[in-house]
Parts: C-alpha cells; structure tokens; sequence
C-alpha cells in the first residue's frame, strides 16, 4: 500500500504523517509535492496539515490552485481515497471536494489541546476499523476549526451520514463544552456524499503511539489499508 | 491604464463573526452604550493594469470569485478607480 | 545634519567617536557613521558586559561550539548535536506585542537553523505586570497570541516556559524566546566569510526600511516630518517565509557549497557581513544595489542598517551560485549576489561603481570599546538584610492561605498560555508544558519525526523501519528565572535559577549537559545596575561549575526600565539535558493509590 | 438618532504586508498579469445610537482610536450614516 502526503509551501506536518505511515502502520509512503501531476503511484492520498501559504487570505485558499489539487480532484473523481487533515481539511473545502468552511475558532484562539471524538459513521474507508459511537483521543492544532455549513448543507450531511466525528467529552457524550473552537453540531470531521473524500481538523498522525499519549490515530490509516486490501483482493 | 481597485469582503448574512462579538463585548465592557452589530470584513486594495475601466472591472470581479472572496461564507463588493 | 555633533547622531559617545577618527586616520563619512554607531551599540558590541561574562564557563568535553556564534552546540552522541539559544525581544514587545514577540521567535529560530540545524522546539519566557491593568494583559495577550503565530506556523513545538506577573515589569515587560535544534556533530555551520573571491549572497525575503530608525537612530535627519508621521518602524515577521528559509537553508547544507551564513537580524546586512568578515579575517565587498529592495529609493546606509525578517547572508563556494539560486528558487524564495570576499580585511560598500564605506572588519566587530562600569550595591539591600522575619504574623487560616496563593497568576495553571502553542508537531514531544521540564525524544540527526529521508523518488519502496539500535534518546530543556529571589540576593537568586532550571530537567530522567542565558537587566551606567549584573554573572558561574553545565551562548538585553525605575533583575536561565533512556522517563503526577511517596532533600 | 457606521482600517506606509505580497504572488502565479500593489486592511460595520451625526462621529473616531486600530502599525477612516 503507498500513500501520498502532500507538501504545500508552509505545510508542516508531512514529515509526521509520513513517519506515522511507516513507522506506526509500517506501509510505504512518499512526498508529493504541490507542482506534482502524477498521483499514479499512490493508493490514497494525505494532505497533511499546517500552514499552507501562511494561511493568508483564507486557510487553504492559495493551496488550492496549486497543480497538485488538480490531480487529487481527478484522483477523486476516479473513487481514489482522500484524507485531509486540519489545514488539508481546509484546503478540501476551499477547493469545494467538501462541503461547508472552516471559520476561526469562537474563541478567537489558537487552540492545541486533547480531545474526545466520536465516531459518527464507522462505515467509511476512513473509520470501517471503528465501532459506531466508539471514542477516540486525539489532538487538535487549529485557529480556524470552527465548521461551518449553510442550514441546507449541515441537512444533507446529517441526512446522508456524512459526519464521520464530532467532538464530545470522554464519556462519548455531544457537548457544547466538549468542543475546542465552537464548530456547528460539534462537528470534527466529515466525508463526501460519494464515500471516498474525507477531512478532519483533528490530527490522527499525533496519535499512533503510547509515548505520544494516545494510538487512537491508527484507527484511521489501518481502516484505510484495510478498506484498500479489501478493494485490491476483490478486483 | 491603471487602476486602483478597493475591494470590501464581508461575510454573509445568518454567518456567526465571533471576532465581531467579541469586538462588540469589549466595546460594552468598556463603557460604551449604544453600540452594536459589529461585523468584521477584509478591506483589500490592489493596483491593476487594464486597458480599459470595463476591463478592469471584469478583471477584478473575477479575482473576487475566484480567490479574494470564499462563497460559501462571504460577499463582496468593489470599486475602480483611475490613476495617474 | 550639521547642527549637532556628528556622534550624537548615531548614539556614540564623543570617545567613542575620537576612536573611529583614529581607527581610521580620519573623519568616518555619514554610512561609515551609522555602520560604527550600530556595531558599537550595547546590542551588538556588548561594550558594558563582555569583561564580566568572561568569567562563565564556556568549555566542557560536550561543547561543540560556544559562545561567539548565532548559537552554541553540545555533543549528544557520535551521530547527534543540539544547537541551542535565547534571545530577547523585550523593547519591541513592549511597543507591539504581538508582532515584537513573533520577530522574536523568528530571529531565535534563525539563529539556530543557520547552525545546520533543525529546529525541534521553543521556549519562551514572559514578564508582566498585573494583569488587573488592561495594558498588561494586551501585552500578555498579544505577546503569547505573537509567539504561537511564529512558532505555529513554522511548526516548531513550544515544550516549556514560564510566565511571571510583577510590579516591576508593568513598564517595561520581558519576552525572551530559546530555540534548540538538532544537527550531526561534523555538520556545524558557522557565520565565516572565507575565501577571497568567494560570493556573497542574500537569500529570502526583501529589504525594506524596516526597524531602521529605532534605537539609537532616531535622530536622523534624512526623512521630511510627514513621511515620519505616516510611518511605523515596528517589524513584521512573516511566519511563512521564515518557514520556507528554514526549508530551503537545510536543503542548502545538505550540499556543500556553502562557506559561512549568518542570520541578518538586529543591524542587518552591515552586522552579517563585519561579522562574518572579521571572524573569517578577510574583507568583503558589497553592492546595495544588488540587494533585492522592497521600496524604491533606499540609501545605502538604510540597506545596510534595515532589520527586515527572514533574511540570510550566505557566503558560498565560488561557481555555486546557481545551484543555490535554484534551492532558493524551488522553495519561492530571492537570491542574489551582492559581494564578494576580499584579502584585504575591509568592509567596502558600493553603491553601484561609487564606494561609500571603507573601513576594517575587526574595526566594526571586535574593537568596540570594552568598558568596566562602576559598581555600588543597592541602597534597598540593606533595608531588605535588616528585615525582621519573626515580625510576620503566621495565617490563621491556612486553607484560605493556600487557595488565595493557587490562586495567584504566578502559581495557577498556564494552560490559558500554552493551550496556543502547538506543543506536538514533529511527533517529539514526550513530555508537554504542564510539568516540569519539557522532553522531546530524538531518532535522528534529521528530526524527531523523520528517519532522516526528506526526498525520494516516487514510487520507490523503503526497507521497512527498524527501530533504532539502543535506548531511545531525548532532550529535556527548562527555562527558569525567579526575578524576585535575584532581586533579593543578585548571586545567590541567580544561581537558584540554574539548580531550579536543572531540578527540573533532572525529575525527567535528564542529565544537564548546559545552559544559555538571557541577561535583563536596567542600565548597566547605573553602579547599582551594573553591581547586580556583575553579582549575578557570579552566581551563575558558580552555579554552572557546580552543577557541570557549561554556558554556550546567551544575550544581555540592559536598559530594561521606565522613568528610571529598573526591572527586577531577571537573568533568565535555558537549561539543556540529554536523557539517555526514554524507557526510564519520569513523568509528573502521582499514579496509583498505594504508592509510597517520598520527599527527597532538606 | 441611529447611525450606520462603516471603518476601514488600514495599515500605514511602509510597514510590510506578508499577506498582501503573499496573495498578490498567488494572483500572479494564477496567471493574472498586471496586478500588483496588494494590501490588505479590515473593514468593520457597526450600529450606533447617538444625540447627534457629531456625536456619532465622535464616538466612532473615539472606537476606532481606542478598539477598531492598532496606533503602532495602522490608521483609520470612517462614515456614519444616519439609518431609520
Ligand atoms: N510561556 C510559557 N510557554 C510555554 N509553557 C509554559 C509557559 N509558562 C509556563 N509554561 C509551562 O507551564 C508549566 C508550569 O509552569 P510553572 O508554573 O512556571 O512551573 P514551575 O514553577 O514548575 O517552573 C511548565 O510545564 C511550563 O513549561
């Protein structure tokens, strides 16, 4: 299995889920960068998180011009399997992969802490390693997590199951309290209509060991290996 | 020809601006009365060559959709205005 | 300019000024003026504190480098180093905090990548006064908001700090910021020109008038009033671009095409260059209008006085200069020849063909006047000895006592500060803020997180990771200072700060290797001032022969005081520790009920 | 009376705008040619009660002086209309 982590001028944390594909599920992985066309090498594609472009103007709304985005769009298209973290989240939205936008957070702050999530929809390639409402600990870094979707849009996504996380408290409980920037309907994560896009603010590569505090992370990436074995083994 | 373009990004209407509430709070909390809806936009000024005023307004309008403003929370107006 | 004397001008005493006459064998003209006046201020020069520091110890068998470059490096092991600094931000915080304490996180990330090292965390270190003053917690604000904008962004973890409130720092507050980084021990870079004929360039950002009149240049009279008005010298750091040089400078070293490189922080080019000239004893010459500018019409002294962020002046191997152009030119940045080096040990600054400054490297670097203020111990001193302890009265409620002082911002939680710093970023971060020392673990030379490839071939497989041989290393660091214990006794407080910084480094697991030191001091011509500095600097020395830990580097920031009313003395100490087994890493907080508790020490 | 008021803050000459030239480097990378001069601002609306226009203005000016701008780094103007 080989995934592709995508490096944006500013992106910071390819060297992490890079080393999370390797090191903590031990499947192969590669750099691509923003000027890239050829995604033909990969199986899934990661756009890894930080500060793409400084995030001038709007998070992730200089990345998304980059030739890179026109690929992963194509890659998309073709059911291929994308997971954007955190600044990659907000890069899916700007370049309209998903719905809704990533606002500053309520409180104004930068906000890099714990938290709880719950798993919302454990039938994607993303979380099909999950139990429906299972809770996972993992990090969030953001200034702008906060999701916000017009009344019609946040209709369809609970219609269609498309929240994959929300935020809530350890006990698995949905808690205003229980959110870190004051997202709509708590909401962390969510998936396209057509299954195979995700993103999510929070940052599942800083969670695959016990010395960094949590393995939850793994969830993710190992459902994600499954999910494509599956597919390969039935093709 | 040149242009100087002024372009005003704000959010939409029903859209939640945390940082203008928050603005509004620490006007109140300072004494303030009779103060309120404090909506915060971006205020962006560019230069643009075209070679005539329709041009440089097709130009701008389409910088706005396109980059400058995000549809799904904002708006935007513009103006262009001639220079020496 | 011709009313006042020309030495006032760029803030030279008239001493100093005869000096540069007969350094020269004549009168400097107005850039060599403003090139003295700079290099021969307190920040560049340390006129007022170079004899005392003398007496820190600098050498130990792990010390690579020490102090005299952009910052000092220590021996992990055969295949691992740490580079590490501090660095203060105070005045400019204190102007704009948000963008005062930004610039200060990147001119220390700086210092520490143009080592050739990566940078693997942050520390800071805030003063304030009370926070029921509104003008405080917009310092505090903005100064924490500043520092998580630089470090976030470029994504570096913040794994430790401190935070003080106190009467003394209500006019002017203190942000210090240390980086470490890690690097292999053959791979040093140093901030040398060599080799004449060897080019010189500028790489990253623009040079703009930025920072230009602050300081001692104030009284310049090169701008009509208006354009004063209209303008602000405050600096704007650009996360982003600070980013992409790190970036681009570490794939830079992974060639071998560069000389020297120095980071054009605090009196820029004209710094970088004298500097670099003079510690490699050669020349330079320099062309400003080569240098790539950001607004039209600068003079030649504003391109070399400019304080413009995320600027580099490299010297590199000669014939090399398009490989470098193009690693600059991949990562979005500028690059551009501007010089070259000489044999003839000259800083020569061209202005197209017309040469506007000549004068000695060694003369701008090193021939700073060194001075021995006078010394007077404190007048408040006495009164404190003479207190009389047993006249306190004891609380008679002790609960209430205690939660009055958990309550205290000194003592509560600074969750509210480090809650806007990314703590995890590079998968190092082992121990977080919230206890003691912070520890991040290290694999390798490369980073925490990386395996130390940073590029392959697409499509190309990689064995399968193998654990590293041995125990998993780590490094613990602590920043640490209690300005009231320095107040109270200047060489005792000072080397409490250092036992305190190593306590906590030492809960970890983590053996002290060194430390670094961010002098805050009032104005040293002040012999009460200048008394505690020299006290202080004691206590330090005997605190590090005592404990082992070398001093690599450091920075005195003086003249820290409003209306003539100083801070509390505040040599903050930035402790480094190697920890050689994670598997033995000691983490804060009781475990389970049952376990026996013991107080260790008096 | 109730006003309308409309602030566009700005920053001052010379200080550098890692926004403005980052965009306006995405603008041209994009393939637009001929834009320049990027800079970027905020634009604040807010509601005011007040006796008199003067008034409002006074209370504007004042806001904008003490809340709305960073003396430091940047400068203001205003409008106040008057609403129903
Ligand atoms: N400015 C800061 N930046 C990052 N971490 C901080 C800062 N100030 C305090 N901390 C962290 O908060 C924790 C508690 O700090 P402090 O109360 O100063 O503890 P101590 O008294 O043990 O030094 C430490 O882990 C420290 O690193």
């Amino acid at each position: 299995m080989r995934f592709g982590v995508t490096v944006f001028p500013g992106t910071n944390c390819e060297m992490d889920t890079f080393y999370a594909i390797r090191e903590a599920i031990g499947e192969q992985a590669d750099y691509v960068w923003h000027q890239d066309r050829d995604l033909s090498h990969y199986d899934a594609i990661l756009i890894a998180g930080g500060f793409s472009y400084g995030d001038y103007l709007r998070t992730g709304a200089i990345a998304r011009f980059a030739p890179v985005m026109d690929a992963i769009a194509e890659f998309a298209a073709k059911g291929g399997l994308v997971l954007g973290i955190c600044n990659g989240f907000q890069i899916l939205t700007e370049a309209g992969l998903l719905p809704g936008a990533l606002q500053r957070n309520a409180h104004l702050k930068f906000r890099c802490s714990w938290v709880h999530l719950r798993v919302e929809n454990a039938d994607t390639p993303f979380t099909g390693g999950c139990r429906p409402g299972q809770v996972l600990r993992i990090p969030v870094n953001h200034g702008e997590g906060n999701y916000f979707a017009d009344p019609d849009t946040l209709r369809e996504l609970n219609e269609n199951n498309q929240i994959l996380f929300r935020y809530c408290t350890a006990d698995g409980e949905v808690t205003p309290e229980a959110s870190p920037n004051g997202s709509l309907e708590n909401i962390a994560g969510i998936i396209n209509k057509a299954g195979n896009v995700a993103g999510m603010m929070p940052h599942p590569e800083r969670a695959c060991e016990p010395i960094l505090g949590s393995a939850d992370g793994r969830y993710l990436l190992t459902s994600m290996v499954n999910f494509l074995t599956g597919r390969a083994s039935h093709v | 020809m040149r242009f100087q373009a002024e372009v005003i990004v704000s959010l939409k209407k029903g859209v939640l601006d945390p940082q203008g509430s928050a603005v509004e709070g620490a006007i109140k909390s300072l004494g303030y009365e009779g103060v309120g809806q404090v909506r915060f936009g971006k205020h962006i000024t560019l230069v643009v060559e075209a070679g005539s005023r329709e041009a440089a307004e097709a130009l701008v309008a389409d910088l706005c959709k396109r980059i400058l403003s995000n549809p799904v929370m904002e708006t935007f107006t513009f103006t262009v205005t001639e220079v020496a | 300019m011709s009313e006042q004397q020309p030495w006032l001008l760029v803030g030279l005493k008239e001493d100093e000024y005869r000096r540069v006459v007969q350094i020269l064998g004549r009168e400097p003209n107005h850039v060599e003026l403003q090139m003295f006046g700079v290099m021969w201020s307190e920040h560049c020069s340390y006129k007022h504190s170079r004899a005392t520091l003398k007496r820190l110890p600098t050498k130990g068998e792990r010390v690579l480098q020490g102090p005299g470059e952009n910052a000092g490096v220590i021996k992990v092991d055969d295949d691992l180093a740490v580079a590490f600094k501090i660095e203060s931000h105070n005045h400019p915080s204190f102007v704009e905090p948000f963008q005062g304490a930004a610039t200060g996180v990147g001119g220390i990330l700086r210092d520490v990548f143009t080592m050739g090292a990566r940078p693997v965390a942050l520390l800071n270190s805030l003063r304030f006064g009370p926070l029921d003053d509104p003008r405080q917690r917009h310092l505090f604000s903005g100064a924490v908001a500043g520092i998580g904008h630089y470090g976030n962004c470029v994504g570096v973890p913040t794994i430790g700090g401190e935070v003080y409130f106190d009467e003394s720092y209500r006019g002017n507050c203190l942000v210090n910021a240390m980086c470490i980084g890690i690097l292999h021990p053959d791979k040093i870079h140093k901030g040398i020109a060599a080799g004449p004929g060897n080019p010189l360039m500028v790489v990253g950002a623009r040079t703009g008038r930025d920072g230009i009149h602050g300081a001692s240049l104030l009284a310049s009279a090169e701008f009509s009033e208006g354009s004063e008005e209209m303008r602000s010298t405050v600096q704007v750091g650009d996360p982003f671009m600070g980013k992409l040089l790190l970036e681009a400078c570490l794939e830079l070293f992974e060639t071998d095409a560069v000389v020297g490189i120095q980071d054009m922080g605090a009196a820029g080019l004209i710094s970088s260059s004298s500097e670099m000239a003079a510690r490699g004893n050669v020349g330079v010459e320099i062309d400003v209008r080569k240098v790539p500018a950001r607004e039209e019409g600068m003079e030649p002294w504003e391109f070399l006085l400019s304080e413009s962020q995320e600027r580099m002046l490299v010297c590199v191997k000669k014939g090399r200069e398009p490989e470098v152009e193009a690693i600059f030119k991949k990562w979005g940045l500028l690059s551009a020849v501007i010089g070259q080096v000489t044999d003839d040990g000259m800083v020569r600054v061209l202005d197209g063909d017309r040469v506007v400054a000549e004068v000695p490297a060694h003369a701008l670097a090193d021939e700073a006047p060194v001075y021995h203020p006078a010394k007077a111990e404190p007048a408040y001193l006495a009164g404190l000895r003479a207190f009389d302890w047993s006249a306190l009265p004891e609380p008679e409620d002790w609960n209430a006592t205690l939660l009055k002082l958990l309550n205290s911002p000194n003592i509560g939680s600074k969750e509210w500060v480090y809650q806007q710093y990314d703590q995890m970023v590079l998968l190092g971060t082992v121990i977080a803020p919230g206890g003691d020392a912070g520890v991040i673990r290290i694999r390798s030379a490369a980073g925490p997180g990386s395996h130390g490839v940073t590029r392959q071939k697409p499509g190309v497989d990689l064995p399968r990771p193998t654990a590293p041989e041995g125990p998993q290393k780590g490094i613990a660091a602590k920043i640490d200072c209690n300005g009231r214990y320095v107040y109270l006794n200047p060489r005792r407080g000072t080397a409490i700060a250092v036992a305190e910084a190593a306590r906590n480094c030492v809960v970890t697991g983590a053996r002290p290797v060194a430390i670094t030191n961010n002098c805050n001091f009032g104005n040293p011509e002040k012999p009460e001032i200048f008394w505690t500095f020299d006290e202080a600097i004691t206590g330090m020395a005997e605190a590090c022969e005592a404990l082992g830990t070398p001093v690599t580097g450091g920075n005195v920031s003086f003249y820290n005081e409003t209306s003539g009313e100083p801070i509390h003395p505040t040599p903050t100490i930035g402790m480094v520790a190697v920890h050689e087994n994670l598997d033995r890493l000691t983490t804060p907080g009781f475990k389970q009920a049952g376990d026996v508790i013991v107080l260790l020490g008096e």
